[in-house]
């Protein structure tokens, strides 16, 4: 993939001469092709968890699996997230790589337990005698006008945890090929996916399915900018672009990159950004107390010291339990709050 | 091999024929869907047809239950599902975020709802809507959490009804520790002095679906309440599906049959008859107000509309199936019994219709005129005891905000790179 | 109401009777620690006496097993208790962090590994060195954990024996999935062409304990196995005690019963009797290798020492129970039934005997001269594939060790506000 | 109690005259005294756990309780912590106030969901109609020569969940209070205990049972100073003041603050030692990567950015799971590493 400029805003890479292997895509069909891909090239890829089958889940990511890889590849499980990771581990033990659907995030600490103690440490544990590639699939984030438990960020709680990798996407390129991408990964990965985007027509993208993808543990530098630099990653990607475009038109360039891998963090392009903008915001629907925002601050004060201009901020949800969505609009980082942090930053 | 009854029994001669033991995929489905009727062990009191039977042993629980009483229950269904319906349109109509319907379950629901005393507590899932009804919570007060108003707003200690719980199986320990604390006050196995059963005793029911029975939760629920004798009615609506998946992914077994490995009573209830789901809940509440723990009732019934308001049941289950459990409509066969019985006349059944034509129109202005939270209430009661830092975070978004009005108000521009509000 | 099978089915109508459903004290221990041999429904092959009793249904699995075959099995008991009291007294002299005890379960523990084919897996608790063993596992492999040199070295491919889990029941879930993988690969159900078993069929066995069934991971894994036909065998050491916790504080019911709610066989094997858990455990093996789904053993047991070497059970035990379970020892029936029998004369004792010294001394020569891990293991294998930021972190700690070697062979002094090494 | 001083160094305010109300205890006997006076004075105050009847507790910090409130007071339950929350937030909703007892920091997974969607939303949910004064003790830190799960530092799980209040003792006197003001706190309060120094000798301490206690969720300077400034919890505040000791020696004086209240964070006396000192070093096992050790340093970095020096550093548990115990003398901070930390920041 040549290397990310301002014209792969939306990380898609030059499109291929062969239009047979473009297609336009939302985010959604794009993970949904990405595991129909998966599923192909090795039959040992299966997928799990509740109404993935029939129903294709909940937002129809898994789609049409069942009906061409059968329910032995395709589980539709009882109904408890525990078991779902727990068999997923045993499975990966045997050889599989299962691909773990949990429903929304807020129903994935039934099966915390599972992940920490387990997923997480049996290579450790083994020093590499086991390996556990599993993959749990997790919706996540808000402003999908929904009731409790179906909108939150709890990414961070997983970053924190030592021997997890922890990725989100935030368009249809990366989701094609990420989602393929930490199948392939022999560690665990949380797959965050930006679910109030899967669905939205404005994003979608041309597809590539032959080019050769950014690595997936790598940060992406979306837009180059002097005033300061923007960080995000999943829904909170949108967000900060349009914080810059706004910005742009009153002839501020703010710089955005796309965490794209919240664990291992690859801070490099935010550190070299930070030097020449002198000010960093972190945007993320996440609670921000004791947060992944906070790990960014942290190591860019620290690496960025002398380059700073003013601290690094943080625009996220608030460091309360997710209200009620009529008043999401007020919780979740918008461009108005983005904007008020940078004139903060520039004015400290 | 006619019945799933074996697996639960060691026979240990039969495992060298291979595949003995094995169900077949109509074996699961004989024992789990069992007949029409919901298989043998099922506890009916009114058929579909609105035949009373007889039970010896259920009878005297609704010995009680006359004309009178029979149709007060027909008129709690009706308007419960008259409410349902009227809340599901008005999901359509985009007054409210999601609507979970109860469809179906209403004699489950009002059966097991009215068997309970003002000082019992009940500890819903989110689909209860007819039980809150029966505790006297105001129908209206339930919409918030659908228009994404409130998170549940009712007095639970009014009206001994939890607040609704989403993440399936929580709040089976939570009302496993809410009947222990029944307990551990003395408040089971007392009598008035004459030797009859004490007034004030107490008990708690839970209810969760024929999914949540996968839960660990739910399990740790059966053990807890199991060892510690907790006055606690596991009260499980077999709705046949859980979203899209069918009873067959959680069990082999009928769900009742759950309790026998923990040691306490499990019965499987016709769940689409008010006057069995009335009988048995009464039953079994007063099995825990004796102090003789817990009581598994399984309520064989089916969710006669989609999940919620954003499924879409045709990409997984038949249209035969609705209209066979459409023979065994909840609210047909009470009416049915009462007009052949004559327990009750086509006035009073036209007085229902337009007593429910009221409620659902009342519901319907409530929820047209419900105000929106403010932002405040984003930072509110996060905490009983403050929290400094939460309540600095509170004020600097405030302020931000007045900012805008500031801005709005005063017609100046707000600071900054780009003007607030100018998107 | 002498038994609490009662509690087992539901009973409406004794339910007036006050608390007349609620199990005395007595009942509970009943049903639950039963008789000295476990209750009525135990399966037992060998008395604590040493007499031999037949069962038509068990003698068939245990049909090969001859006199030497039987001090086979003599001589695994006999090692693993010695090596396990050797690795006990290990600890009291500084070598081992904590010893997890088997003494007194190397009936069940051996028995079932015995059972067990090369191409089975089996996974483990904490306690099962004995099954460890049983698989082919070095013994000395197993004290790394209990040195805290390392969190489980052996090959578990190898050796058909899963890593130790130490959180109570994470390893059910994980080996039912693994059952259901070798399931989805057609490892299940199979005939040799001539309408025999197939000897490439394979099963999984999963360890746990008493109060391990509490936990809601057990029991999602019984809803699993059930539901997906896994080919697992559940093997549960009841020992009696979950650290200071009777069975009587997780359970109403005889733990084997537990399996009758989810529609599979549950049975409640002597657990010291060595005979008797091999032929239950072939069977349950049999059962799932021929794809009828999983199987609950519960094996009737002891834990004669500590939960581990830092418990101190005189605290909530009384030495009666002790006393009493001696004489059910798991090793002396086995002794017993030989010599009475001529199946081995006293050389052969004496040899195990010399055996069991020589293992016990190989065990101790290799754990005092075990070297400690270094340093550069913090940060191995966190992860499969490089972690650009963990490397950085361990190459900076590296760095600052060195720091102090240099130091200190320089002689010259660390930087600092203090001198490195210097408290 | 007065304000602290230097000469309350281990959280012991002025004795009493009263000898009969000052008794010299180790951590473990405080909780054990607190517990136990907290039941006293309030009948709904009940303990459950695992073993904590007549075992007392694999600690024995709740030695005696059973034997003297009876089994409906102090609960020997079933295994399985989601249990033993669950019925806790009942009883809570019932009127009780549940001390649960998770045996091992490791063990408190199976409960993570409870605690996330239960114990930390229901006063949110119902607009403060339900209280849940629920206290989880929760034994945690290494160095105690154990097997995995063991010896972890889960805190700032906690600590990034909305709902929840955190608190770690670092000695007896605050032991005996924080315990009882936990309890009567109307919040879920996760109590972190520093087990490794449930019974050092020599951190016994003269606990006076008549005096004013600090408030719960106010941190404390235990000893000013110029050159740095430490911060750290639990055990962590041991290994700060024996570095400070030691620099102090060279002449070199290090500002040391027990933070006490992990969330809410009091963060007042660090923003004003930093002000001072210029530099500070958080101290703490946890895993580094988005953990509370980040937050205060974001927040540090925030408040006193003209302030600072040098980077805030942090000293912590490395981002790998807990080693084998034979090395964690390696693994945890310890005095060296702290002074190497404080001259990275001096020479900054
Ligand atoms: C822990 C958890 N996992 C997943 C979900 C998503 N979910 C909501 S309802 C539902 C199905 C519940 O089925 P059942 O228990 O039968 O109750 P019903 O909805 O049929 O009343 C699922 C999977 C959830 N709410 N909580
Ligand atoms: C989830 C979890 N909670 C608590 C513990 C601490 N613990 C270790 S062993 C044990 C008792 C286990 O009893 P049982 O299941 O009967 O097995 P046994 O030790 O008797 O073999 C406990 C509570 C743990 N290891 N994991
Ligand atoms: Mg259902
Ligand atoms: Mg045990």
């Amino acid at each position: 993939m040549a290397a990310p400029t301002r014209s792969t805003v939306n990380g898609s890479a030059g499109h291929s001469e062969n239009p047979s292997t473009v297609q336009t895509l939302t985010i959604g069909k794009a993970i949904n092709l990405g595991l129909r891909t998966a599923m192909e090239s090795d039959d040992k890829v299966i997928v799990l968890g509740e109404d993935v089958g029939k129903l294709g889940g909940v937002f129809r990511i898994t789609d049409g699996l069942q009906k061409d890889f059968g329910e032995q590849r395709v589980l539709d499980t009882p109904l408890a997230e525990s078991g779902i990771i727990g068999t997923a581990v045993g499975l990966a033990v045997r050889g599989f790589r299962p691909v773990c659907e949990i429903q929304f995030e807020g129903f994935i600490f039934p099966g915390f337990d599972q992940i920490v103690s387990q997923l997480a440490k049996l290579h450790y544990r083994t020093q590499g005698k086991i390996k556990v590639p599993v993959v749990i699939r997790v919706p996540f984030g808000g402003g999908i006008g929904a009731v409790e438990h179906h909108s939150e960020s709890p990414e961070s709680l997983f970053a924190h945890v030592a021997g997890l990798k922890v990725v989100s996407c935030s368009n249809p390129v990366d989701a094609y090929w990420m989602i393929q991408q930490a199948i392939d990964c022999d560690d665990p990965v949380l797959f965050f996916e930006p679910k109030k985007l899967y669905h939205m027509g404005t994003l979608k993208a041309p597809v590539d399915t032959t080019v050769t993808p950014t690595p997936l543990f790598q940060s992406r530098l979306l837009r180059e900018g002097t005033a300061a630099t923007l960080v995000g990653y999943g829904p909170s990607v949108k967000v900060c672009l349009d914080a810059a475009n706004a910005a742009a038109e009153e002839g501020t360039e703010l710089a955005v990159i796309d965490l794209r891998s919240l664990s291992p963090l690859d801070l490099t392009p935010v550190f070299e950004s930070v030097r020449r903008t002198g000010r960093l915001i972190t945007v993320s629907e996440a609670q921000s107390e004791s947060s992944l925002a906070a790990e960014i601050a942290t190591r860019v004060q620290q690496e960025c010291f002398y380059s700073l201009e003013a601290p690094v901020l943080r625009v996220t949800g608030f460091d309360t339990p997710y209200p009620p969505a009529k008043l999401e609009e007020y919780y979740l980082p918008d461009l108005d709050r983005v904007l008020h942090a940078v004139d903060r930053s520039l004015a400290w | 091999m006619s019945s799933p009854e074996q697996w639960a029994h060691p026979e240990p001669g039969d495992a060298t024929a291979a595949t003995a033991a094995k169900p077949t995929p109509e074996q699961v489905i004989a024992g789990l869907r069992a007949t029409t009727e919901g298989g043998a062990d099922l506890t009916q009191l009114l058929t579909p047809e609105g035949e009373r039977i007889a039970s010896p042993i259920f009878d005297p629980y609704v010995a009680d239950v006359d004309a009178e009483a029979l149709r007060e229950l027909y008129r709690d269904m009706v308007l419960v599902r008259r409410a349902d319906r009227e809340a599901n349109a008005m999901q359509r109509q985009g007054q409210l975020g999601i609507w979970v319907p109860l469809l179906g379950q209403e004699a489950a629901q009002i059966g097991s709802g009215r068997a309970l005393r003002p000082t019992d507590m009940a500890f819903p899932s989110y689909r209860e809507h007819g039980v809150g009804y029966a505790r006297g919570v105001d129908f209206r007060e339930l919409l918030g959490i659908f228009r994404c108003s409130d998170q549940g707003g009712w007095d639970f200690k009014e009206h001994g009804f939890h607040p609704y719980t989403i993440v399936i199986g929580n709040q089976v320990l939570n009302a496993c520790g809410y009947a222990m604390g029944q307990k551990f006050e003395g408040k089971v196995g007392n009598t008035d002095g004459q030797g009859n059963p004490s007034e004030t005793d107490e008990a708690t029911i839970v209810y969760f679906g024929d999914g949540a029975t996968s839960q660990g939760d739910v399990h740790e629920g059966f053990v807890w309440a199991a060892v510690y004798d907790a006055p606690l009615v596991f009260f499980c609506q077999n709705n046949q599906w859980a979203i899209s998946e069918p009873t067959e992914r959680q069990s082999r077994l009928p769900l009742y049959q759950r309790a026998r490995g923990y040691g306490f009573p499990g019965i499987r209830v016709d769940g689409n008859d008010v006057l069995g789901c009335l009988a048995v809940t009464r039953w079994a509440l007063e099995v825990c107000r004796n102090g003789n723990g817990p009581v598994l009732i399984e309520a064989f019934t089916y969710r006669m509309d989609a999940h919620t308001t954003t499924d879409d049941p045709t990409r997984y289950r038949l249209s035969d199936e609705l209209e066979a459990w459409k023979l065994k409509d909840p609210i047909e066969r009470v009416r049915v019994h009462l007009t052949r019985n004559g327990g009750a006349d086509a006035a009073f059944f036209a007085e229902v219709d337009a007593a429910s034509d009221a409620f659902a129109a009342e519901l319907r202005d409530y929820c047209f005129n419900m105000p929106d939270p403010t932002p405040e209430r984003i930072f509110a009661n996060v905490y009983a005891e403050p929290s400094p830092v939460l309540d600095a975070q509170r004020d600097e978004f405030l302020a931000y905000l007045e900012g805008f009005d500031g801005a709005e108000e005063a017609g100046s521009e707000a600071p900054g790179v780009v003007k607030a509000g100018e998107r």
